[in-house]
């Protein structure tokens, strides 16, 4: 199996592969997550809930609360600036937007190459840095299971291998691409089974706080 | 008699475990914030008081019996059974290490209730019968005697005949169709008696009618702390019934915390149907009063002042603005601590703690936060509206030789109250 | 091509051989001048390389076409003479060639066995086409076999130029789903030297400009695979007058777009410069004119191993080959089932658990603490 | 017809060769001043956008020469504004240019009378000469 | 003839804080016997000799006493120990004494009503018309103060 054939296989079968358990695996643990159910609350509501998720949704991404920015700094720094840079590398790269449209039959317009490739070096460096911070954190450290690391390096590894393959770094760009897929599709694969759900999770979770602030009527 | 087993305590984590906790579980990335926003932690940096660590257990009978791969792992072998002895371990972190203040469900970023899921987590410790002994003294005593305390109604009525005489006013008890049914916690009749007082002449004054119960008198809630809905059902259904035999338009919750939250919040699901009555908290009350023009107050007071916010009300209640439009009403100079309103930081009693004797040291370890800030205020009077909260104020200050009077808010209103000519239907 | 003459006539160098062409020693220059910038050769070797071809003898070049198309030749011979590629051409002997000799049927065959005869060991044996595995009948010359002949031929030679991609890689013939099994020169022959000239066709000076460097300067170095790193060691992408736009994310999206008309980067439409290594961005074609990205239309990777395959011409190089809207609704609805089957399970557990909760009582609490 | 009757309006555009190559042959010329070293540059390799090759005129300009030699199709000798630089352009017999170079010397080597052909040249003059010497003297 | 606690609230706001403080000191003596802790006693001895008492003297004493209270009072959902408690209160009424001007009101007056609390304390479970013989013993000790000024 020579690098091309290797390139059209990472391409062909395993993305198809890794897609549909993406895809499925989100659909399944939703309703996993949904099926549970909640009881009907009978209490009078002071506010409104639906204002309340609502308004928590959009709240909790911002440091709204100065002491407790000041608290967790650095947590919070350095996890806007890879989430921020997460989301310009991988929607705004022109392939990756080609690769969008092609399954979904539309895409939008994309960023100057190397402006999305300052943004990776420094979601990289950000990722560094938290994973530097998680392993001398007592907190952190403690809480930190095995898969909370697997999930940093399936994060982290297609930035990587994605920045070597548009540089033309230390492999042919046919094998490092093929990498830098692959890498990709080891993330869609874990990603409904680990943390990385809370891309999709922390919205009903914001929303079900946030609900049950509301309908009390405690606006933080 | 059937005894709590762990198999109860497994069963009763499956049928607290809800949609809203699965998204919880799977939404949180140990990143730590929680710990930060939680003075058990904060006072007491042990990473085990990590907020959604106290969850484990309750995470892995999730993982195990509600995810696919969970399931997997479990059919495999590989998935690790929660066992008694862990429970016994968690009981510290779930009870003395919680007061179920709430401000970790307030800072944690993806939104996760974690003191909601605490909440759920006791039932189970309570089934597998790893509730502490303080607050099953307490629970019992509630259930069997009326209140946790075992104040028995003639205690009541003895401090009523001394305020009666002292005041000259009436205390109604039992009067059907009154306005407003006053119910009290066991620390008022036995510590704080001048709260009933006070209430008595302000609602008098107002012109209201008002009452007390015979049945019930007791608004705080065992089973709400200890975490066990058989137990708070119990409790609150005396206080229903009470309210609705005498036809009471609005039950007032007294200065609680969590009597509060087990009257408004809890209570309405606990029966399963709402209530044909309205409940407030009596600052709520009071803050109407002034509103409407019935409470008026003459004088200020010359002291620096500052008011903690009780958890139950603020964070878990919504009841940010009422306390401090009163205060205003009768105070000069009334300064805000740091992180006041929904922020503020717990007494470090509350949610049972101050009832559970195994906490007494890390609630007073946890009391330093608020020490902190009282240093950066330097107030010669702290003003709350929670008895709970007070008594560890009182104790905290105590203990670290800090001279600072502490003062119900209700009994302050009082002090300043005018005279009213016409009283309307007053009793 | 002149028709082939007896050796014993023609003068022994390329030197002496291109003199009597008639060119002057000024044109030999401007020759050598050519060969070392098709060579991709910097300037200041020009002389050593008119010492070389001065003194470098005319080798027998034996040129065996198999499954192919004959582009490469056509590539090779469109120039006019004395074009520098002409030149070089005309520089060798070429003695077997069947579509461009004069001999045909015996006398051809003939030749091609004198030919390896008389140069036993010092010939070069140029392959166009690959070489079918599955049924020798599939493609034969003269009723012989292309694995046969080739075999044959790679014995005496000095080294081997596969030209063309199906020589070096299999090319067309072996594109999915390879009905002949189709195999390149590399894929049988094993201890020769052998120079990977890939393309679909290559461009003619560096089919020429190989040939020479072998007659000046012997074997040139090649990459990972097999190819002159002289030519191929460029990456098209990298070498792109239109890469500027890449870099600014300025991508045409339809052939006939602003962008395109534009001259902006075709990526998105499919070009494979990224992962191909030739010079055709700097060399160009058709004498220097252009390429084909100048002219518009992205690069299909032709000079890379199984180029037919790369999953679409106009496919973009990121866009995966299976994924489709449709494949999104079917793992869709199949996540779906299953959360619903799984999330039945859920509700059912729960209930059960529900319906198993014993109230707790305070004389169970009790009881318990005693305990 | 030509690629430039095709109408193609690209934007300009740098491949950030142009500069480089100016500097090169700056220094080219340097040496040349300084210690008459002959210096040849070629334009075929580089990737330059049409833009570029315009710049690049536009910066070398014209000079007094402007030779056009018959050698394997025509090859076109022009000295640039700055003396000693040259543009050397080699066309094949359809005037397809198949070479760019620039020189940088006194003289375009290819310019010179080569060694050989001058030998060569004198030695046919020599016999020549010779034979109508031989002729007047047998008519005499 | 003081007969009922609005003539009495009326004498004792008549009176000066010392004075307050000296017949406060009285009503406590009445109950000291339900309180354990000795230092509530010092506490009251410094109250009955007011005019003696220094600024310092006075802060120390009310340290102790309010210390006292926090010492006997019953901690939310803490089993009810009313004898406990009825120490609490006689604490609270010697606080109530030894309070510093600014906060005290009316200390005669809190003494009092919290002497009440700790006597009935004594027979809380059954309450019977007997709590308020402490009224009308405080009454008596008041007129007799009254007439020793």
């Amino acid at each position: 199996m020579n690098e091309v054939d290797f390139l059209l296989w990472v391409k062909g079968p395993a993305f198809t592969f890794a897609a549909v358990v993406f895809i499925a695996g989100v659909a399944l643990r939703l309703f996993e997550i949904l099926s549970l159910g909640r009881k009907q609350n009978f209490a009078v509501p002071k506010g409104n809930p639906m204002q309340g998720g609502l308004r928590e949704i959009w709240r909790r991404s911002l440091p709204v609360d100065k002491p407790t920015f000041q608290r967790s700094l650095f947590t919070i720094v350095g996890g806007y600036v890879f989430h921020i840079g997460l989301f310009v590398v991988i929607l705004l790269l022109g392939a990756h937007i080609a690769l969008i449209r092609s399954v979904i039959g539309f895409g939008w317009p994309n960023l100057p190459t190397p402006l999305v490739d300052a943004f990776a070096v420094i979601t990289m460096l950000a990722l560094l840095a938290v994973l530097a911070h998680r392993l001398r954190h007592p907190v952190k450290r403690f809480l930190s299971t095995p898969t909370d690391y697997v999930v940093w390096g399936a994060t982290f590894l297609p930035l990587l291998t994605g920045y070597m393959a548009y540089h033309h770094l230390l492999l042919s760009p046919q094998l490092m691409l093929a990498l830098h897929i692959l890498s990709v599709e080891f993330l869609l694969v874990i990603f409904p089974f680990t943390k990385l759900m809370h891309t999709f999770t922390l919205f009903l979770s914001r929303w079900y706080n946030g609900a049950s602030m509301g309908m009390r009527g405690v606006k933080s | 008699m059937s005894a709590l087993t762990l198999e109860r305590g497994i069963n009763e984590f499956k049928a607290q475990l809800d949609a809203p906790m699965a998204s919880f579980f799977s939404s949180c990335v140990s990143c730590g914030m929680c710990a930060e926003a939680c003075l058990f932690y904060t006072e007491n940096p042990d990473p085990r008081h990590t907020p959604i660590y106290k969850l484990e257990p309750m995470r892995r009978v999730w993982e195990q019996e509600y995810t696919l791969v969970g399931k997997l792992k479990k059919a495999l072998g590989l998935g690790k059974p929660v066992t008694d002895a862990e429970l016994a371990e968690w009981q510290e972190l779930v009870y003395n290490n919680c007061s179920l203040c709430g401000r970790c469900s307030a800072v944690c970023p993806v939104g996760n209730d974690i003191t909601y899921m605490i909440r759920k987590m006791r039932e189970g410790m309570v089934a597998s019968g790893h509730a502490p002994e303080g607050l099953i003294g307490a629970s019992t005593r509630a259930v069997q005697i009326g209140s946790p305390m075992g104040v028995k109604l003639p205690a009541l009525q003895a401090q009523v005949k001394h305020i009666e005489k002292a005041t000259g006013m009436a205390v109604p008890f039992d009067k059907e169709g009154a306005e407003y049914l006053l119910m009290l916690s066991s620390m008022e009749i036995m510590n704080y008696p001048e709260y009933l007082e006070a209430v008595g002449k302000i609602l008098t004054n107002a012109g209201k009618t008002w009452t007390l119960s015979t049945d019930c008198f007791e608004a705080t809630n065992s089973g709400i702390q200890i975490g066990s809905s058989d137990i708070a059902r119990e409790l609150v259904s005396r206080v229903v019934n009470a309210a609705e035999k005498l036809k009471v338009k609005t039950v007032i919750s007294p200065e609680c915390g969590h009597a509060y939250t087990a009257l408004r919040w809890e209570g309405p699901n606990l029966i399963g149907r709402p209530y044909t009555f309205a409940a407030k908290h009596i600052v709520e009350v009071l803050d109407e009063l002034r509103v409407q023009g019935l409470l008026q107050t003459e004088g200020f007071e010359e002291a620096k002042l500052t008011f903690h916010d009780p958890c139950q009300l603020v964070r878990r209640g919504g009841v940010i603005q009422q306390p401090r439009n009163l205060l205003n009403l009768v105070a000069k100079n009334f300064v805000e601590m740091s992180d006041a309103g929904a922020m503020n930081w717990c007494c470090g009693a509350g949610g049972g703690v101050s009832a559970n004797e195994d906490a007494n040291e890390v609630k007073m370890k946890a009391f330093q936060r608020k020490k902190k800030q009282l240093d950066e205020l330097k107030v010669d009077t702290l003003v709350t509206a929670c008895a709970n909260c007070r008594i560890q104020l009182e104790e905290g200050l105590e203990e670290n030789e800090m001279d600072l009077p502490v003062v119900g808010l209700t009994e302050m209103i009082a002090e300043h109250l005018v005279e009213r000519e016409d009283k309307g239907g007053a009793s | 091509m002149r028709t082939k003459q007896p050796d014993s006539l023609f003068p022994q160098t390329v030197g002496e051989h291109l003199r009597a062409q008639g060119i002057s020693r000024r044109g030999f220059l401007k020759f050598c001048g050519l060969l070392a910038s098709s060579m991709a050769l910097a300037p200041a070797m020009v002389p050593k390389i008119a010492a070389a071809l001065e003194q470098a003898k005319r080798p027998s070049v034996i040129w065996l076409s198999f499954q192919e198309c004959t582009g490469c030749t056509e590539s090779l011979t469109r120039s006019h003479s004395p074009s520098i590629e002409g030149l070089i051409f005309d520089a060798i002997s070429l003695d077997y060639h069947h579509t461009l000799q004069a001999a045909a049927g015996y006398g051809a065959e003939e030749a091609r066995e004198a030919a390896i005869k008389d140069n036993y060991g010092n010939y070069v044996l140029v392959v166009d086409g690959s070489i079918p595995l599955d049924n020798p009948g599939f493609s034969t010359i003269a009723g012989v076999s292309n694995l046969d002949m080739l075999k044959e031929a790679a014995a005496g030679a000095a080294a081997i130029i596969a030209v063309g991609t199906c020589a070096a890689f299999g090319g067309l013939p072996k594109a999915d789903p390879n009905p002949t099994g189709a195999v390149s020169v590399a894929d049988i022959i094993k201890d020769k030297p052998i120079i990977n000239v890939s393309g679909c066709p290559p461009i003619p000076v560096v089919i020429t400009g190989v040939i020479a460097h072998f007659l000046t300067f012997g074997l040139p170095e090649l990459d990972s695979l097999g190819r002159p790193k002289a030519f191929y060691g460029q990456n098209i992408h990298d070498r792109c007058y239109r890469r500027p736009f890449y870099e600014r994310g300025l991508f045409a999206e339809t052939f006939d777009d602003e962008g395109a008309k534009a001259g902006w980067c075709l990526y998105k439409l499919g070009c494979k410069g990224p992962i191909t290594y030739n010079a055709c961005a700097t060399t160009k074609w058709n004498g220097g004119v252009s390429f084909p990205i100048q002219s518009g239309h992205g690069c299909l990777g032709c000079s890379e191993p199984d180029f037919w395959d790369f999953g679409g011409f106009y496919r973009a190089l990121s866009i995966p080959s299976g994924v489709s809207g449709k494949t999104v609704v079917y793992a869709a609805a199949t996540g779906i089932a299953a959360g619903v089957a799984v999330g039945a399970m859920n509700k059912k557990g729960k209930t059960d658990a529900v319906g198993l909760h014993k109230t707790v009582t305070v004389e169970e609490l009790n009881q318990e603490s005693q305990s | 017809m030509t690629l430039n009757a095709i109408p193609v309006h690209t934007e300009t555009v740098a491949t950030g060769n142009l500069r480089p190559l100016l500097h090169e042959i700056h220094h080219a010329l340097g040496e040349l001043a300084a210690h008459g070293t002959h210096g040849m540059i070629d334009l075929h390799g580089l990737p330059f956008s049409p833009q570029e090759f315009t710049q690049l005129e536009e910066f070398l300009g014209d000079g007094e020469v402007d030779i056009t030699l018959t050698v394997l199709g025509k090859t076109r000798l022009r000295e640039s504004g700055y003396a000693g630089v040259w543009r050397v352009e080699h066309f094949d017999d359809d005037g397809q240019r198949i070479g760019y170079f620039i020189e940088v010397g006194h003289v375009p080597e290819i310019l010179r009378s080569q060694c050989d052909d001058i030998q060569e040249g004198l030695a046919v003059m020599t016999t020549v000469l010779a034979m109508e010497e031989e002729n007047e003297n047998e008519t005499a | 003839m003081i007969m009922s606690d609005t003539d009495f609230r009326k004498e004792l706001e008549q009176l000066s804080l010392v004075q307050q403080r000296r017949v406060g000191a009285v009503f406590v003596r009445n109950v000291l016997a339900l309180t354990a802790d000795p230092a509530v006693a010092k506490v009251v001895d410094v109250a009955a000799n007011a005019e003696e008492a220094g600024e310092d003297e006075l802060a120390l004493a009310f340290k102790n006493a309010k210390a006292a209270a926090l010492e006997s009072h019953t901690r939310c959902g803490a089993d009810s120990d009313w004898q406990a408690q009825a120490g609490y209160f006689v604490a609270r009424a010697a606080s109530a004494l030894v309070a510093p001007a600014k906060q005290a009101k009316a200390p005669a007056w809190e003494a009092a009503a919290n002497a009440r609390m700790a006597r009935t304390c004594g027979m809380i479970e059954s309450a019977d018309a007997t709590m308020h013989e402490e009224s009308e013993a405080q009454y008596r000790f008041l007129e007799q103060f009254l007439n020793d000024i």
